[in-house]
């Protein structure tokens, strides 16, 4: 039972992968990564109670958190961006 | 186990190689840096590779089961250590980079090695 | 089957990593690199490193992207690539690689139990952990305690990396307070990240203390839960915006914590000193030497998370306080 | 557990508990003092411990009570005692004397983080040099690196950062390195002491792993200890790290890799591998040659001062290596002394620097025509660790160079080789030294130059004590010559 | 005073000396002056002091450090240092009485600097003189070099910072590339550097490593001035003349030839030498010197160059004495020390003074000069028969002995070769003792006069030292006899 949605789990993360790595836009990627995260979360929640040892949940709950906070890290990232490129853009009229 | 134990030394050699052909080859310099932590992985999976031991599991002792065969706790502990290490090896590295792109205006190796040449 | 797993993921770890090194967008390749340390961390759980796997999914996927990320923000996120001679590269690469590749024929198997690895040294940390420590987890038993000293000199690295970011990055400032870019409003107006993430970040601080304090009986420690609780600050940074981050726990603050714990860690020591015992003895800290072990584990592991937290705070801040040249 | 017992973990614990101390400390001035104080404490443990040493103690220490090779155990000898002094030594010189230095380069809100970096560097590199733990030397040599580049990354110029740079990514791949053919090691043996890898190597059936795990370790050492050609990072990292670190890391930064290479070469993989002390020597001479005759050519024609110092380090590091790569008692007591007398001569030299740069704007040679008519002192100070460095009799210099071309005269027709090599570097040193000489003794100085003063008092008094070091070690040199002498016995005892 | 601290004292006077002079010459040029003069008397009544003591067959010494086990600083006194070091400490009373009167005439600048390191330079002196081992030698060996640099280079001027460096440069070069390995080699062959009576390195070395040994001693020491090492002493003529008095005379080139004279005798040892064919190539090296600086000589117009080429000449006499490996000529090679430090240095006062008074420095300016400078032209002309050995000069004595040696060894190519440079020596001295008494000036001169009076006092000294030497010269042979003792004859 187990064994069959640790299989399914891995193949979705293999689709992600596939995804993070042709793109096209950011996007795509950035959202790759996040189902990514999500998977590993998930896979490490099976894998536990495979090894019979599902006290590990607690990494898996850190992987979830983990993979929040990079999203979000993520999204600050472009905000600056596009907050300095507003700016430079800016600066450039003036000049 | 016999062909998985052979497949972790191959991953760790490949991946030693992608991250040191990355530190050596690419002028950009947050790229180096990049290759380096990848180089700095293989080395962890080196280690982990051999903590563990067949039927094995996680070195925290459970309290009524008897007879558990337990993985190398030692391993563990020095790349508990290293990784440590490598991250703080690397957030230095970035503060540099940042200084660098601050006062040469460009990470790439090439363009800051030509901007101190002398006129 | 977990060989079939495994054989997957250092797959997919490979395939992540050419993609890393090939990719001219660094945001991408950053975004891989969390990735490829995600996928790092799920090796080392299969391997039954739950310590490791912790530590590199906290530190390794999460403060490290985040603080790629931010150093991103201040310098370029595209590649230039430039002609160069490869040759010597790959030259000196695949002799380094032929040679490990010749060293590894004769390695031990993956997971023999004769290996000499697993012979010395390690089985008398785990029969001897029970005895004169007594507590579940043996690697945090090594990590405190037999090899304690190493543990001391990994939160001097960490403190040694606090030290420099916040140096190299005041180079040019008038040293006073920095001012904090106005114009920061994290992302308070989106709804979403702002609702999930006030709800969760006093769950994320709670799920630290939890890791800093269970790291005797689960997986997790002081470095993990360090992790964790910077993690939750960094958050709470991102929500509301730098200034607000800032204001609520002060650079100073931030780097107090960082000095202070490598002091309570190194103090321990000096203290197990004076009470007659080796450096980090702590035995001598109880009558009964198992108890000693006990305390002194727990005030060591309280100041490698202080040292941590502090830390991996400072270092963010110091990179996404700073105004873009 | 007596006082006396406990020196070789205060010698690292010191300077490293002293270094939270010291960021928590608001005024550049209190943390100077503080710094100072501490450096001076680990001298003062460091003469202590090598009078013990002198004594026949070894100061066995378990850290946390832990019997090796289950905890980590300290150790210190003779080898040890020379490494220990010339670290806490150089670090106690340069900070003494170089408070109006370092105020002029650092800027003084960031000098707290800087002298806690320093006390870090002090005590990874003390770190490394007492304990007798493989993996517990990594975690300290990355601590004394991090502090490393920190400190280098404080110079003023801006081509500091791109060298900083180069030195964080070459010093990781080499502790990287190190650390696979650590986890070679103890993977094929089980443990992580020196000692008792050393047994358990014997044990090892295939020896393949071990011989690409000795490889390892002497690569990623021979990259931080900038053995050529892998010294790329080096020139350009000394010539921009503010004076007084380059002072204290020039002295012994790069020795203190060299030690732990020689440290494995010969207690763990010598006697152990076949043909291994072959495979050394056959390595390392041909390195340690080039490295002599090339470095030296380089800081022939190099025109900036401290870029020639530095090009000469890596020479004279080329000598160390030699004397070791001989395999001989002899050979590795010229290395011994080498690494103390070097660290006397360009501790010195570099303190003159940092002098001249006081004065001066520029340190390139033409700019300093006539120093020595505004700063007699330093440059009589310059002139004698230049002696030194040459190798003239009646300097510390010429104690190694004197030993280890009588190491080389004892190989036979090789050794004739080596010895014409040595004696034709140091007639390039001669020349390299000859360059800053005739620049500030007989070149008429600029006009900028006119009414330059003697360097800050305290800067200057230090450094005339350095010099007067660099002669009385030249006079009397039996302490060194007994721990080196000492020190190569023990490393050529364990080939038995 | 026991006489290790007589030794000491020998040493540390000029050093003493130098900070006087220093320190005087804040007061004035003549407490700085006087200084120098006192300290001069100083060493020289403490090295003759000495001098009884070594005549009646004592050896002082004295132990100062041990740099490494079996290296030492250390000191002891046997003939042919005490004999060095005595001409050497006299010399420089009259060096610097002359010394005075030239820098006073010529208004030369920095003569504190002058005069301190002249102190220094003799200090160095001793120290070779009384070194009781290799090293040691080589330590002062080295400050002689260094010391001297300044002096060298005294003008300041752009030609002679050039010539100093090709100074400085050989010499150093020399003595770290060839001397230091050449002693580095008798310590690991010998086990010891000490000077000993009969030699070191009997029955260690042989075959053609001895003639190689010898090689790197005789061109390490580059102030012996051997060609082809011979290029320093030419360029050395920038200097003011009383620095050319002390390299040519008291100090510098004696040390050289010193050194080399002390290592066949005390290193080698003269029969281990003599039975070794790999080391006679010396001979002929030094006898090629003689004669073809000799006839660079005749070419030469500027006075002082040509003095420097029969310097070289004249040092190659002392190695080829030294080379003849016969007791005889070993007592010649010392007393040619001597005689010829008494007539260069006269050649040079008188050279400086003509220059002083009339500033010609050509031969062919000299025309009729003696009628005008009959002191001066007078005590050339005694220095120059000593040169070319004609008695009654101190030059004949060392010749005789010299001489007398060559026939000992049935050498003759050694008598060849006097034989020729005598003649050489007569072809370039008398014409210029010609134009100088019997040529007419082809121009009316102007009247110079005499050269400043200590000048023309120093210069009568040692013109008449140069004679006396002929006469009384039985302490000088005493105390060589003792050299040659343990030396089969």
């Amino acid at each position: 039972m187990f064994l069959i949605v640790a299989i399914a789990i891995l193949v979705t993360m293999a689709l992600a992968i596939v995804r993070a790595l042709l793109g096209p836009s950011v996007y795509d990627r950035v959202l790759a990564v996040n189902v990514f995260g999500t998977k590993t979360a998930l896979l490490l929640a099976v894998v536990a109670f495979l090894f019979g040892r599902p006290d590990f949940l607690d990494l898996a709950l850190t992987y979830a958190l983990i993979n929040f906070v990079g999203v979000l890290a993520v999204l600050n990232f472009f905000q600056k961006r596009s907050s300095a490129a507003a700016k430079e853009k800016a600066t450039q009229n003036h000049g | 186990m016999e062909v998985l134990g052979y497949y972790n030394y191959w991953v760790f050699a490949v991946l030693l190689m992608i991250g040191f052909y990355a530190v050596i080859a690419r002028s950009n310099l947050i790229k180096k840096l990049l290759g380096l932590a990848i180089f700095q992985s293989a080395v962890f999976l080196m280690y982990i590779t051999m903590n563990k031991v067949e039927g094995g599991t996680a070195p925290i002792i459970q309290k009524g089961v008897v007879d558990q065969i337990f993985s190398n706790p030692l391993p563990q502990v020095l790349i508990l250590t290293a990784i440590v290490v490598g991250v703080s090896t690397t957030a230095l590295g970035l503060a540099i980079v940042v200084r660098i792109k601050e006062t040469y205006g460009s990470i790439e190796e090439h363009e800051i090695f030509e901007a101190d040449l002398p006129k | 089957m977990i060989t079939v797993f495994a054989v997957f993921l250092l797959t997919l770890l490979v395939i992540t990593a050419v993609a890393i090194v090939r990719t001219e967008n660094l945001f991408i390749a950053v975004m891989l690199a969390a990735i490829f340390s995600l996928l790092m961390a799920a090796n080392f759980f299969i391997l039954d490193a739950a310590d490791v796997a912790l530590t590199e999914a906290a530190v390794g996927a999460g403060v490290t992207t985040v603080i790629f990320l931010s150093a991103l923000a201040l310098t370029a996120s595209q590649e230039r690539a430039k002609p160069s001679a490869r040759m010597l590269s790959v030259g000196v690469v695949s002799v380094t690689v032929v040679v490990l590749l010749y060293a590894t024929f004769d390695k031990p198997r993956l997971g023999d139990p004769n290996a000499p690895v697993q012979q010395h040294v390690a089985p008398w940390y785990l029969e001897q952990t029970p005895e004169l420590i007594d507590i579940p987890n043996v690697v945090t038993a090594v990590l405190a305690s037999f090899r304690g000293y190493d543990t001391l000199g990994e939160v001097f690295v960490v403190l040694a990396a606090c030290i420099g970011v916040l140096f190299v990055l005041s180079a040019g400032t008038s040293g006073g307070p920095q001012p904090v870019r106005p114009e920061t409003p994290g992302l308070r107006h989106h709804l979403i990240p702002k609702v999930v993430g006030r709800l969760l970040v006093p769950f994320i601080i709670l799920f630290g203390l939890y890791v800093q304090f269970h790291g005797e009986y689960g997986p997790g420690g002081g470095f993990q839960a360090g992790a964790i609780i910077a993690t939750a600050f960094i958050l709470h940074a991102l929500l509301e915006g730098e200034s607000a981050g800032l204001r609520a726990i002060p650079r100073s603050a931030l780097l107090t914590m960082a000095a202070g714990g490598a002091i309570i860690y190194a103090g321990v020591g000096i203290l197990t000193m004076l009470l007659g015992g080796s450096f980090l003895d702590y035995s001598v800290l109880h009558s009964n030497s198992v108890k000693g072990q006990q305390y002194g584990i727990i005030a060591i592991e309280a100041g490698v998370g202080i040292t941590v937290c502090g830390a991996l705070l400072a270092i963010f801040h110091a990179f996404a306080a700073r105004e873009q040249s | 557990m007596n006082f006396s017992e406990h020196l070789p973990a205060l010698q690292v614990v010191v300077p490293l508990l002293s270094a939270p101390l010291i960021v928590l400390l608001r005024s550049n001035g209190l943390a100077w003092a503080a710094a100072t104080a501490t450096s001076l404490m680990a001298f003062a443990i460091a003469v202590a411990i090598t009078l013990g040493v002198l004594d026949g103690q070894t100061f066995p220490y378990s850290m946390g009570g832990w019997p090796a090779p289950y905890g980590i155990a300290l150790g210190v000898d003779s080898f040890s005692a020379i490494l220990l002094l010339i670290v806490s030594g150089a670090s106690s010189f340069a900070l003494l004397g170089g408070r109006p230095s370092l105020n002029s380069q650092i800027e003084a809100h960031r000098q707290p983080l800087f002298y806690a970096a320093w006390m870090l560097a002090l005590a990874g590199l003390s770190g490394i040099v007492v304990t007798a733990d493989a993996f517990n030397i990594f975690v300290f040599m990355e601590i004394s690196s991090l502090a490393s580049y920190v400190l280098i990354a404080g110079g003023p110029d801006r081509r500091a950062l791109p060298s900083v740079f180069k030195y964080l990514v070459m010093g990781t791949i080499g502790a990287t390195f190190y650390l696979i053919g650590i986890g070679l090691v103890y993977m094929m043996t089980g443990t992580l002491n020196l000692a008792d890898m050393e047994v358990r190597i014997q044990g090892v059936a295939d020896q393949s792993p071990i011989l690409v795990a000795a490889g390892f370790i002497t690569i990623g050492l021979a990259l931080k200890a900038a053995v050529f050609p892998l010294h790329a990072w080096l020139p350009n990292a000394y010539t921009y790290a503010p004076h007084m670190v380059t002072v204290f890391l020039a002295a012994c930064a790069t020795k203190v890799s060299l030690y732990v290479l020689l440290r494995f070469d010969f207690f763990v993989f010598q006697q152990n591998l076949a043909g291994h002390a072959f495979q050394f020597a056959t390595f390392l001479m041909p390195l340690a040659v080039l490295a002599v005759v090339v470095a030296s050519a380089y800081a022939l024609f190099e025109r900036n001062l401290k870029r020639l110092l530095a090009f000469s380090s890596v020479a004279q590091i080329g000598y160390i290596l030699l004397g070791a790569s001989l395999v001989s008692t002899a050979g590795l007591t010229a290395s011994g002394l080498h690494v103390f007398n070097h660290a006397l001569a360009k501790g010195t030299l570099f303190l003159a620097v940092a002098c001249l740069a006081m004065r001066f704007s520029s340190l390139h040679l033409q700019d300093l025509s006539g120093a020595a008519k505004s700063m007699p002192l330093t440059m009589a100070a310059f002139c004698i660790a230049g002696l030194s460095l040459i190798g003239v009799p009646g300097t510390a210099g010429f104690i190694s160079k004197w030993y280890l071309i009588g190491a080389a005269l004892n190989e036979g027709a090789l050794g004739i080789g080596l010895a014409v090599i040595i004696v034709l570097s140091s007639l390039m040193a001669v020349v390299y030294i000859w360059r800053v000489v005739e620049a500030a003794y007989f070149h008429t100085p600029n006009t900028s130059a006119v009414n330059i003063k003697e360097a800050p008092r305290e800067l200057l008094i230090i450094t005339l004590l350095a010099a007067l070091a660099n002669i009385y070690f030249g006079v009397n040199s039996a302490v060194p010559v007994a721990l080196a002498s000492d020190a190569a016995n023990l490393l050529m005892g364990h080939l038995q | 005073m026991s006489t290790e601290k007589l030794i000491l004292g020998a040493l540390l006077a000029p050093l003493i000396g130098a900070v006087a002079i220093g320190l005087g010459a804040k007061l004035s040029d003549n407490v700085r002056e006087a200084a120098t003069l006192i300290t001069a008397l100083i060493l020289c009544a403490i090295v003759w002091t000495i001098v009884p003591e070594v005549l009646a067959g004592g050896r002082p010494q004295l132990t100062l450090a041990e740099v490494v086990p079996g290296i030492e600083i250390a000191f002891r006194i046997e003939p042919l240092g005490m004999l060095f070091a005595a001409l050497a400490s006299s010399l420089w009373i009259i060096n610097s009485i002359y010394s005075i009167g030239y820098m006073r005439g010529n208004k030369e600048k920095n003569q504190t600097r002058f005069y301190i390191f002249f102190a220094v330079a003799l200090s160095a002196t001793i120290g070779i003189a009384f070194s009781a081992n290799l090293f040691t030698l080589f330590l002062f060996y080295e400050l002689l070099t260094l010391s001297t640099y300044p002096l060298v280079s005294h003008k300041g001027d752009e030609n002679s910072v050039r010539s100093a460096r090709v100074y400085l440069g050989v010499l150093l070069t020399t003595s770290i590339g060839l001397l230091l390995p050449a002693i580095i080699w008798t310590y690991l062959v010998a086990g010891t550097g000490d000077f000993t009576v009969g030699g070191i390195l009997a029955g260690k070395l042989q075959g053609p490593a001895v003639g190689l040994l010898l090689g790197l001693f005789v061109f390490g020491v580059g102030k012996a001035a051997v060609m082809p090492v011979h290029r320093w002493l030419p360029a050395a003529m920038v200097a003011p003349t009383p620095v050319s008095a002390l390299l040519h005379a008291v100090a510098v080139v004696k040390a050289g030839v010193f050194t080399v004279t002390k290592v066949i005798v005390y290193i080698f040892g003269v029969d281990f030498l003599f039975a070794e064919p790999s080391g006679a190539w010396l001979l002929y090296a030094a006898a090629f010197t003689v004669i073809s600086a000799s006839v660079v000589a005749l070419r030469q117009q500027n006075l002082k160059r040509l003095l420097a080429y029969s310097t070289i000449a004249q040092l190659s006499y002392v190695v080829m004495a030294a080379a003849i490996l016969k007791p005889l000529a070993e007592i010649g090679a010392a007393v040619h020390i001597v005689a010829h430090a008494f007539g260069k240095i006269t050649l040079f006062f008188a050279a400086g003074a003509i220059y002083v008074a009339s500033k010609k420095t050509e031969v062919h300016q000299l025309r009729g000069i003696g009628h005008q400078m009959p002191w001066t032209m007078g005590a050339f002309t005694i220095g120059a028969l000593s040169m070319i050995g004609v008695p009654p000069t101190g030059g004949f004595v060392s010749k005789w002995y010299i001489l007398a040696g060559a026939f000992q060894a049935d050498n003759y190519v050694a008598v060849a070769t006097i034989i020729l440079s005598t003649v050489l020596n007569a072809a370039y001295f008398l014409p210029i003792i010609y134009l100088a008494w019997f040529a007419q000036p082809k121009a009316p001169q102007a009247d110079h006069g005499e050269a400043p009076f200590p000048a023309v006092f120093a210069l009568s000294v040692t013109a008449l030292l140069t004679i006396g030497f002929f006469f009384f010269n039985g302490p000088v042979l005493e105390l060589e006899r003792q050299i040659v003792q343990g030396v089969s004859p």
